[in-house]
């Protein structure tokens, strides 16, 4: 391990805007070899998880950010606001469909879904959660879309394949979801969407 | 937070209570037709692959009555629905014409009615994974701040970064903003506009040397496409932008690039 | 020393957008002793001393800061200067013209704009996303431009034909009304303190 090597790491990550690309880092710091920075970022993280601080090392969106742990949200929440989404049930299928099945047409989301779903693509396109990856070459030319880098961002994938794959969702279909995510000590009440009642 | 009730529900509340009971929803919280189809499979306890049709439908029936009772407007998603339910268990009950059977190849509207669950409660379950997960900016926070060395540094030479929605959503934003007339011809209609054939003609010269006439025509040889294609060349031909030949006679029309694609050696704007 | 609140320190001055002050800790963290968060302070600042990492923790203006050592400072910028480029609105209204209405003239797009855009203009030629295609044939031989072969690469398109058309994202809100419903917030999520509820 280099320790300068570590630090110089941990400074560029801890100033940029968003999480740094391990190839953007090796671009960044030439005089270092790739192997080198890449085994000193796994053991950063490794150790900032060790030392059990207010922050770690995650790797999200194919790109490396400090973030906050989980379980300190009900302190941090008392001083900034929180800029979530709000997910919707529908925004949330729409997404997985969109996620799982891109590149993917309107009209196939819409076939699984049962219901039309332009109002829903569209804030999913506004947010950035979605985007058009092109246009599919059958009669009639439909865009297609994919999921974006600010997906995998805001629900802290590392990219695709690491979506939970779609048996081990049947699998665990009997427990609740907020368990299914061992490492994360959430509150249940605060991280499932809230249903709208209609009060009669 | 109430929802604006209409007049006349206080006259349905007795059955709007039985209902509720029966199915302990909450009418707005449907997604869709396969949310509620879904709903009440589980709701009587049925196998997704072995579901009674004839249940399924009645249910599923009155509930959109109930719906119309409340004055909620049923989609016509629903409606589509209604009809695909009706229809497999008319089938149902019709005999099977064993003569037919041999050749009978075509889906079973009841197997893809399950296969289409299947993937519908795969997703939605997905979804909720999705939704369960730790989420940026609501458990999870990045830095926000700003180093002040930061602030004075400008970034000079680097890749460029925008969505192609951003792009058409700049287009839209700025279309509301100006006034209809400036914009002739992007009314909305089935027309082919000139523009968007100027476009295909110049994105066909970025990928070739030389374009025939009967290239650009020959997907769609309609009239208007062959007349708005002809336009868009004259137009493109008299911004000298393009050069047309004709083979012969009554031969082909070829066009090539007036300007060389790699051009621009050019006094700045 | 305490150590979930040492974590709990660092994750709220991390978080924040500007130095925190030690009564603001205070007031956040009312659960913990002034004297204890007072001393879980300067041993964090012992703490990140000592590991030598890429940022201190430092009091800064009343109030406390994680800092990137000024050592780093030159690779910091590096990632600065030539990070990516994210685009202005002028520049993508610029574009888009360009793009829907090409071949066009500057003051056909300063007509559409209603204002000079010969400064967004430059860039977009510089950065090689529009070229000139030639010079129109009416008096003062204005040039004439278009989008470039960059401007299809960076957007991901086969062509110009796979932009998509106005009349394809407008589609996108044409839905029934029950799923406008479907996007109202009947019942704000109490249990946070939110400021921007994007409900999709």
């Amino acid at each position: 391990m280099n320790p300068e090597l570590s630090a110089i790491l941990e400074s560029l990550i801890f100033t940029a805007e968003s999480a740094l690309s391990t190839d953007r880092l090796c671009e960044l710091l030439d005089e270092f070899d790739r192997d080198e920075i890449k085994s000193a970022l796994s053991e950063l993280v490794d150790y900032h998880q060790g030392r059990g601080g207010g922050f770690d090392l995650v790797e999200v969106a194919g790109g490396w950010q400090f973030r906050t742990r989980p379980v300190f949200h009900r302190f941090i929440t008392r001083h900034i606001k929180t800029r979530a989404f709000k997910f919707s049930q529908s925004a949330l299928e729409t997404l997985a469909i969109i996620a799982y099945r891109q590149p993917v047409t309107r009209a196939e989301v819409e076939h699984l879904r049962g219901v039309d779903c332009g109002g829903v693509l569209k804030t999913l396109l506004e947010k950035h959660l979605v985007r058009i990856l092109g246009k599919k070459d059958i009669p009639g030319r439909p865009l297609i879309y994919g999921t974006s880098k600010e997906f995998l961002e805001i629900f802290g994938l590392k990219d695709l394949k690491s979506l939970p794959t779609l048996r081990e969702i049947q699998a665990l279909d009997e427990q609740p979801s907020y368990e299914r995510q061992e490492e994360l000590q959430l509150e249940p009440e605060k991280s499932l969407p809230v249903e709208s009642q209609l009060s009669l | 937070m109430t929802a604006e009730a209409p007049a006349h529900r206080e006259e349905h509340l007795p059955l709007l209570d039985g209902l509720r009971d029966q199915y302990s929803v909450h009418l707005d919280k449907f997604d869709g037709p396969m949310d509620l189809l879904l709903h009440l499979i589980k709701k009587n306890e049925l196998d997704i692959c072995d579901i009674s049709i004839a249940v399924i439908t009645r249910q599923y029936l009155e509930f959109i009555k109930l719906m119309k009772v409340l004055n909620l407007e049923v989609a016509g998603d629903f409606l589509v629905m209604a009809a695909t339910l009706l229809q497999i268990k008319s089938r149902q009950l019709l005999p099977l014409d064993t003569e037919d059977e041999p050749e009978a190849e075509e889906i079973d509207p009841r197997e893809e009615l399950v296969r289409r669950l299947l993937a519908y409660q795969q997703y939605k379950e997905a979804g909720m994974v999705i939704g369960a997960r730790a989420m940026l900016g609501r458990e999870v926070f990045a830095r926000t701040a700003t180093e002040p060395l930061l602030a004075a540094a400008q970034n000079v030479e680097g890749p460029l970064e925008v969505s192609l929605f951003e792009l058409v959503d700049a287009f839209r934003a700025l279309l509301q903003r100006i006034p209809a007339e400036s914009f002739h011809d992007v009314a909305p209609g089935d027309s082919l506009s000139m523009a968007d054939c100027i476009n295909e003609i110049l994105s066909l010269l970025q990928e070739q040397d030389t374009v025939q006439f009967d290239d650009l025509v020959s997907d769609e040889p309609t009239r208007e496409r062959i007349i708005v294609t002809f336009l868009a060349l004259l137009e493109l031909c008299r911004l000298k932008l393009i050069r047309i030949f004709q083979g012969g006679g009554h031969g082909s029309i070829w066009f090539i690039p007036a300007v060389p694609a790699d051009t621009p050696e050019v006094d700045a704007p």
